[in-house]
């Protein structure tokens, strides 16, 4: 097992080197440079004033020597200097990552959990009415877009019904402490988590409700029947079990690439997080900061995928680990 | 002859002025400011970056020698009295006494020097042509400090301001690199309000500097600024009473008749008389058929600026009449018709070399109301019979493609920083429009006689000279459209009634919340 | 004593299948310590009338009329909820696939002690002391490390005796066992017929045995019902139907069984041999490195050498797992063999490519075992019999006209080329394979399983046909079957092969009748129904 | 194909979804005729509620445009972006995995890398990354959106045709002497076939659901009416005008609905396991 994690390791060093090679290239090709992004917000600029950002920033030299010397850094784990904020990517995105993992990690088990559960239970009864219910607000959850749940339910519950705080990270300037600031916290986070979790619990719900009625139909499900099991028993032990199998797969999947989705509902919910923070340095050609965000990203869904297998080759025997 | 100025009076004078300060009682002390920010700025330290939410939260923070009031009058800050010699050459400021910086150093004729010559010419690319007009600078004593200009500069007055001028403390950055000082992380200036925290993403904590130089200033305990990154967020913001003030541009224009309409809500458009923002869209005159002079004038009438201003604005800012803003010094408003007249405008395209071109019309990426006003633009014009097409940007695309000329009409609005000659004659002078700048003359206008009256006008000691020059400059452009000049913005300004003067001066919110108090009654 | 008895049972079938009925008009009766067979070809309804029994019929199939008394009770119609005792209590079963039957992501021993849970009999440590009993007596070698086993780690045969343990752990009165033995190989049928027959005498315990297999079913039965299309067309005692049968279905099953004895032996062999075999190899590994940095390796095929002769047809015999495909799929290269040479008219064929082996390889053509998979759901028969002659440049009018000839040939109306491969039945599958291997006017044909996958009596045609068409073409043939009876209706030659090597080979008399090894010996006396085949062979 | 159409008849939702598609791409032709003018035309002063004025039953936007004119013409423009971009991500998706997976080995593995290297970046992030760079017009957007939705179809073929090359059927195939293309052209896509339609079904409806967040984020071309930009241009007007952004955006729901329960249909009618079961 450990041999496997560290050949799987050393393969991903590789693969991020080659992400980080690609990344630094797009994004390169992309019109406008930082310098010309910070020139214009101050609404007036000369010549000098760009070239010495420019030389500043490193951006005058050939664009080879810019890769070189952000690959030596970025395998060193240095990420390079935000232009922009004026401070190390690194530290920036070590500010940012906690309320992206909090979001991102709320939404992901709520979901993952909610909707195996109404998986399970749509399938229980496939054609009753709670079936149908169920499936057919997943199929609405799924079919949604999801900035457009979000202005919604901010709408609604933080405009009309004053429930919920519509946007940010925590009650600013209310100086709450210990419990009362992660209730606050929670509190935040109930919407943007809600919205969020709502499209990958329709997912997860879908797919367990498929996979169980895939695996409802093997042979080994008429054993256990034959054996004198009641329902809920092999639901729980002999399909739910099987039928898991595939949405842990997909969950891998998409807990590595859930940072795409938090890019909209981070802008709505104005939450500090990472998805935001690459969304407004794309806007502002930050190089260094698109390139650390993606790195950091690509290394989450590598490591989700490494996950994921452990997962895997924990729930199924059968699975023999190969690099 | 010397022009000493009473402070008292100057404060008096100011009470006069602002309405708003007029009627309420009696200044409460205490209380806590929220403000939304927008964008999040890239840095607090305002001598080194100079865009719009660095000044407003610079602006508490540091101070210049000079503020001005809504009809760009100067009154003293960190100066208490001023003098300019009748050759308009020698500019002499008596500095306040007992100013001391954040972090307790005394701020003196020093630190002056250190920041104008110095840091500034380094740092600041506008300050640096400012510059170029002063000779040499003097410290007599502590507090006496005299510029010595190579010739008259008639706008010089005009950039004591916190955004063009700010006071930087000459004992952290003497040499050292400023761009990479640690202290840019945590800025000190004298200003009002002193830096405490930044949550990176989230809000900006500025507290009271105790130890302020005007007796009982500043009232509010602490200022934060909220930052929200999308619009409708910023208006659920001020709606759930979450912040207090939404400074010009914080929320879409759609959104302000609906916010204004609520309880305790306030409105100024004040408060940007020195920025003076002009809309227009450059007409790249180097592409056909735009180098046609009907053509451009047919564009002129084509376009519907006062329904622009109604749909898109909700109603605030003006229709402009040329390439000056009613608040800078020197307009004229009777410049030649360029109003809206769709059949004028089709007649003189049928009189022009237009011939079906497709017209690229590029969008500024700021936001909605933009985007729809270029579409509204797209459709005036293909009702004259112009082909056109809207060319998608972001911020950078734009200003790449500005740059690089790459475009036919584009919009933009640019400031007039209270003078023609610091706000207005770089977008027009022939010799300002090599590519490679989003910022000079982009329509590429070339006119000798225009570049002659714009460089003698700047060097005028008699302002009844200038306003002479500056009628004819005014006129002549207004006659070749080199620019279709769209509207003198109107940003307004929302805040709670009880938040006494929020905007109190030129600059607005942009220069400190010296004199804001919350009225609990 | 009557412990189950089945009256005038109907189960309907979904709207919309191809027939009204699964099964109709059932009636039978089940004496305790009985082995009553229920023997059928597939759609005969067989496994439907058992699974009725059980109330496990699948989704949309029920029963509408009848009754099932169970020990004097009714049980036709009871709840999910009152089936329960029952099941795995008192009526217990076993299927045919005993690797998907087991749960693959629970160990063996948990399986087992699931049924005294779901019956509430027992506590944990009691649980796994009887499971380890079980294990024993159903005869699995190490039960201690079977019990901690996933079923993947075990052999077909041990899972079905897992099974079977499984199915045995409350002393049920009456096991259902629908086809048990159908996916093993001959020997751990042997072994496994053996261990339910020991079973029923041991514990008195009655068997519905469902199957195919006259063999089989001459070996266990008491008694026997014949079942064809959902009806019952003969039952009686097994001496009765299968020595003296009445209805003309059963006569004609019994006829078509492939007989092991063999008239008139030994031919005089011609020997010029037509495909020569030298030293063949084949390895198969898995994975890279795996998870305990093992690197699993098969030998498939090891040293394999013979000559196919022209006009002869070669069987080659062995379980599953003993390289008799391999070696055919290496001889057509559709497998790159690792090492040895196939010599072909003095062409090695193990080591050419591309266009060489192209025009080399329509001299030597295959038939496939599995008559769904084989044919291009997408296709339409005319295009897959044209299609290579096509690829080798025949014009295509007269490839039609080729198919054509080639469908009369394997007994199909020409007008099949216009249709897909699912209008028609297995068997018809079968003989358009057949034509599509002949089109290329090869002279081997590699038969691959062709007629494991088919009911007896198609079985006996598609055999007949083959023969036939062998003469008719003078073509030679590579006959890979793991059935003995088959090879021995068809072969000149036997190849017995064992774990990648051939043990054994000869002429099929000598093969059949008195072979020199061990193994062979054990694969003959593992046949089921010798004993029942010399008695038809007496009574005629 | 009668089969096909009985069992697709079987699932009422796909029934539905294929009516409501239907209606979608009627509107979606008939635009031009329906409202001859353009969708940007400013016809009446702004936010006009629904059902306020005849002519206008749905009302005016915030520059006075006729919303069920651009509804109408947004129809063609989301279909448009859907199936283009769905059917470009099947050109470079369907290749790779039938390359992929009929000649296996190490070609499996370049190509497999190289597929999980677009899927280690995420995807709403790369498309924003991409329309950065090419800048957002209709072109450019139905491009990114390919780019970051083929991965799936190239994993989903591979699986497949990795499958299907050790049936029977292609063995027999290659025996005949047929050649690597004809035999990948011939027996394996059309029998993969039937999971990239389902696939493809609901790509179609992702590819809807992305443009709208791309429009949304301000991401979209501009000239161009989809119902995308009639949301992002709402947005901002959510709560004086909802129904600017409601009304797009349950077009959008009606259709993405639509096409995923088609897609349902399609797998049930077209997924041989069900229907083998029932034998």
């Amino acid at each position: 097992m450990i041999r496997f994690i560290l050949g799987r390791l050393v393969k991903a060093v590789f693969i991020l080197l080659a992400i980080l090679v690609f990344n630094f290239l797009l994004i390169h090709a992309a019109p406008g440079d930082p310098a010309a992004v910070m020139a214009g917000e101050a609404g007036a600029a000369d010549e000098k004033f760009l070239t010495d950002l420019r030389a500043r920033f490193g951006l005058d030299q050939p664009l080879y020597v810019q890769l070189w010397i952000y690959i030596k850094g970025a395998v060193q784990l240095d990420l390079g200097y935000s232009f922009r904020q004026q401070m190390p990517v690194a530290e920036l995105i070590g500010d940012r990552l906690p309320a992206t993992l909090l979001l991102t990690g709320v939404a992901f088990v709520l979901s993952l959990v909610l909707g195996v559960i109404a998986g399970v239970a749509a399938s229980a009864r496939q054609g009753s009415w709670g079936d149908t219910i169920i499936s057919t607000l997943a199929l609405l959850f799924y079919a949604t877009p999801l900035f457009w749940v979000a202005l919604m339910a901010t709408l609604v519950f933080s405009v009309w019904l004053g429930w919920l705080p519509g946007f940010g990270y925590s009650t600013i300037g209310a100086g709450y402490t210990g419990m009362a600031h992660v209730l606050d916290v929670a509190k935040h986070l109930v919407l943007p988590a809600s919205t969020l979790g709502l499209f990958f619990m329709a997912i997860y719900m879908r797919m367990t409700r498929a996979s169980m009625l895939e695996v409802s139909r093997l042979d080994f499900v008429k054993t256990a029947r034959a054996k004198g099991l009641t329902r809920g028993v092999i639901q729980r032990r002999h399909i739910l079990r099987n039928a898991l199998l595939p949405v842990i797969t997909l969950a891998g999947l998409q807990a590595g690439q859930i940072f795409g989705g938090a890019i909209l509902t981070e802008t709505v919910f104005a939450w500090p997080g990472i998805g935001r923070l690459m969304f407004e340095a794309i806007n502002q050609r930050d190089y260094n900061v698109i390139l650390g965000v993606f790195y950091i990203s690509a290394a989450m869904v590598l490591l989700f995928n490494l996950i994921t297998d452990v997962v895997y080759v924990i729930v199924d025997p059968r699975i023999r680990l190969t690099t | 002859m010397l022009k000493p100025i009473n402070l008292a009076a100057a404060l008096l004078a100011l009470s006069l002025a602002s309405p708003l300060a007029a009627q309420d009682g009696e200044p409460q002390s205490g209380g806590t400011l929220n403000v939304v920010i927008q964008p999040e700025p890239p840095s607090l330290m305002l001598g080194l970056v100079q865009n719009g939410p660095t000044q407003m939260v610079g602006g508490d923070i540091y101070e210049s020698l000079l503020r001005y009031d809504f009809d760009l009058k100067p009154e003293g800050q960190l100066a208490e009295s001023w003098e300019i010699s009748e050759d308009g050459k020698t500019y002499t400021f008596k500095l306040r006494q007992g100013v001391t910086f954040h972090d307790g150093t005394p701020f003196t004729s020093a630190d002056v020097e250190f920041s104008m010559d110095k840091f500034l010419r380094e740092s600041h690319s506008r300050m640096r042509t400012y510059m170029e007009h002063v000779e040499s600078i003097e410290t007599p004593d502590e507090h006496t400090v005299v510029f010595n200009l190579k010739q008259p500069f008639g706008p010089f007055i005009g950039i004591f301001e916190p955004g063009t001028a700010p006071m930087i403390p000459k004992h952290i950055y003497e040499g050292t690199d400023f761009a990479t000082n640690e202290a840019n992380n945590t800025p000190i200036g004298t200003g009002p309000f002193k830096f405490d925290k930044w949550e990176k993403g989230s809000f900006i904590h500025l507290v009271k500097n105790e130890d302020y130089y005007m007796e009982g200033k500043p009232y509010v305990n602490e200022v934060y600024y909220h930052v929200i990154p999308d619009a409708a967020s910023r208006a659920v913001a001020y709606e759930t009473g979450k912040v207090d003030v939404l400074p010009g541009g914080s929320v879409e224009n759609f959104d302000v008749s609906r916010i204004q309409a609520m309880e305790n809500t306030c409105i100024t458009d004040k408060g940007w008389e020195y920025f003076g923002p002009l809309s227009w869209m450059w007409v790249n005159m180097n592409n056909k058929p735009l180098d046609d002079v009907n053509v451009r004038r047919a564009i002129m009438h084509a376009v519907d600026r006062n329904f622009a201003k109604d749909a898109l604005w909700n109603g605030l800012g003006k229709v402009a009449t040329g390439p000056f803003t009613s608040s800078t010094r020197f307009w004229d408003g009777d410049t030649p018709d360029i109003s809206y007249d769709p059949e004028k405008a089709k007649a003189l395209l049928a009189d022009s070399s237009y011939n079906g071109e497709k017209i690229r019309i590029l969008g500024l990426p700021y936001g909605e109301t933009w985007q729809r006003w270029a579409e509204a633009v797209k459709q005036n014009l293909s009702e004259i019979g112009m082909d056109t097409e809207i060319v998608p940007s972001d911020v950078a695309g734009w200003n790449q493609k500005i740059s690089d000329r790459d475009f036919d009409l584009a919009f933009t609005y640019l400031y007039q920083y209270g003078d023609p000659a610091l706000g207005v004659s770089r977008s027009y002078m022939g010799s300002n429009a090599a590519p490679g700048s989003p910022w000079n003359n982009v329509a590429n206008y070339q006119n000798p006689e225009t570049d002659k009256m714009f460089e003698e006008a700047a060097l005028m000691a008699n302002p009844d000279d200038r306003k002479a020059a500056y009628k004819t400059i005014q006129d002549q452009i207004v006659s070749d459209v080199p620019n279709i000049w769209l509207l003198e913005l109107g940003f307004p300004t929302i805040y709670r009634c009880n938040i006494k003067n929020p905007v109190n001066t030129a600059f607005g919110v942009n220069d400190g919340f010296r004199d804001v108090w919350i009225d609990t009654k | 004593m009557t412990l189950l008895s089945i009256r005038d049972l109907d189960i309907a079938l979904p709207v919309g299948a191809d027939r009204l009925y699964a099964a109709k008009h059932i009636n039978f009766d089940l004496a305790a310590g009985e082995i009553l067979c229920i023997v059928g070809e597939s759609g005969s309804g067989k496994s439907m009338s058992a699974n009725a029994i059980m109330g496990l019929l699948p989704q949309g199939v029920k029963p509408v009329n009848g009754s099932i008394t169970f020990d004097g009770k009714e049980i036709l119609g009871l709840s999910e909820r009152e089936m329960l005792p029952l099941r795995g209590g008192r009526i217990s079963m076993i299927f045919q696939e005993p690797l998907s039957a087991l749960n693959p992501l629970m160990r063996v021993g948990a399986q087992i002690a699931e049924v005294f849970e779901a019956h509430g009999a027992l506590n944990g440590a009691e649980r796994r002391e009887r499971a380890l009993k079980l294990l024993d007596e159903v005869g699995i070698p190490d039960p201690d490390a079977a019990i901690r086993a996933y079923p993947f780690q075990l052999s077909g045969g041990q899972r079905q005796r897992v099974m079977i343990a499984m199915a045995l752990a409350l002393e049920p009165d009456i096991l259902i066992a629908d086809e048990p033995t159908t996916a093993l190989d001959v020997t751990t049928q042997a072994q496994i017929l053996k261990l339910i027959e020991d079973l029923r005498k041991s514990r008195g315990m009655a068997v519905i045995f469902i199957t195919h297999d006259f063999g089989v079913v001459a070996d266990i039965a008491d008694r026997v019902i014949v079942m064809q299309k959902g009806e019952i067309v003969e039952s009686g005692s097994a001496d009765d139907v299968l020595l003296k049968p009445q209805h003309p279905y059963t006569r004609a099953l019994i006829d078509a069984i492939p007989r092991l004895t063999r008239g008139g032996d030994v031919e005089e062999v011609k020997h010029t041999p037509i495909l020569t075999v030298e030293g063949l190899q084949k390895t198969f590994s898995t994975g890279s490195g795996t998870l305990f940095g093992k690197r699993r390796v098969v030998k498939a095929v090891q040293d394999v050498s013979f000559e196919l002769y022209a006009g002869e047809t070669i069987g080659i015999v062995g379980e599953s797992g003993s390289g008799k495909s391999t070696v055919g799929r290496c001889i057509v290269r559709l497998l790159d063999p690792d090492g040895g040479r196939v010599l072909m008219d003095g062409a090695d064929i193990a080591h050419m490519s591309g266009a060489e082996l192209r025009d080399q390889r329509r001299k030597l053509q295959m038939i496939f075992q599995d008559p769904f998979s084989s044919l291009n759901p997408r296709a339409r028969v005319s295009r897959i019999l044209t299609e290579g002659l096509i690829a080798f440049g025949t014009p295509k009018a007269d490839a039609q006209t080729k198919a054509r000839e080639l469908l009369e040939l394997v007994g199909l109306d020409a007008s099949a080329m216009m249709r897909f491969p699912h209008e028609f039945s297995g068997g018809q599958r079968q003989r358009i394979g057949i034509a599509r291997a002949l089109a290329l006017d090869p002279s081997i044909i590699i038969a691959d399983e062709a007629v494991s996958a088919l009911d007896v009596s198609i079985q006996a045609q598609v055999l007949d046909l083959l023969a036939e068409l062998k003469e008719r073409l003078h073509l030679s043939m590579l006959f890979i079957t793991h059935d003995l009876r088959v090879a021995a209706r068809i072969c000149d030659r036997i190849i017995v092969m064992q774990k990648g090597r051939i043990v054994e080979a000869g002429p099929v008399g000598k093969v059949l009748h008195d072979p020199d090894t061990d193994y062979t010996r054990s694969l003959l006396d593992a046949i089921p129904g010798q004993d029942y085949e010399r008695a038809l062979a007496e009574a005629e | 194909m009668k089969d096909f159409w009985k069992r697709f008849r079987y699932n009422r939702g796909a029934v539905i979804g294929l009516f409501i598609l239907a209606f979608v791409i009627a509107t979606a032709i008939l635009a031009p005729v329906l409202f001859p003018q353009s969708p940007w035309k400013m016809v009446q002063r702004p936010f006009l509620p629904p059902f306020t004025q005849d002519g206008l039953m749905l009302g005016t936007d915030a520059l006075g445009r006729d919303v069920m004119a651009g509804l109408a013409h947004g129809a063609y423009v989301s279909l448009l972006v859907g199936l283009v971009s769905t059917i470009v991500a099947l050109a470079i998706g369907v290749p790779v995995g039938a390359l992929a997976g009929y000649f296996a080995g190490r070609t499996d593995d370049a190509l497999m890398r190289f597929t999980e290297f677009f899927q280690t970046i995420p995807s709403f992030a790369l498309a924003i990354v991409l329309l950065a760079i090419f800048q957002p017009s209709l072109t450019f957007v139905i491009i990114a959106i390919s780019i970051v939705s083929w991965p799936p179809v190239a994993r989903l073929v591979r699986g497949e045709v990795l499958s299907l090359r050790t049936r029977e059927f292609v063995e027999a195939a290659t025996l005949s002497g047929l050649g690597n293309t004809q035999i990948i052209l011939r027996h394996i896509l059309p029998n993969a076939l039937p999971p990239i339609i389902v696939l493809a079904s609901l790509m179609v409806a992702q590819a809807i659901l992305l443009e709208s967040s791309l429009s949304f984020l301000g991401l979209g071309d501009p000239n161009i009416m989809s119902w995308g930009y009639m949301i992002g241009a709402a947005r901002t007007v959510i709560r004086t005008a909802w129904w600017l952004s409601f009304l797009p955006g349950m077009a959008i729901l009606l259709t993405v609905l639509a096409l995923n329960l088609i897609g349902e249909g399609l797998n049930d009618a077209l997924n041989p396991r069900l229907t083998r079961k029932s034998e």
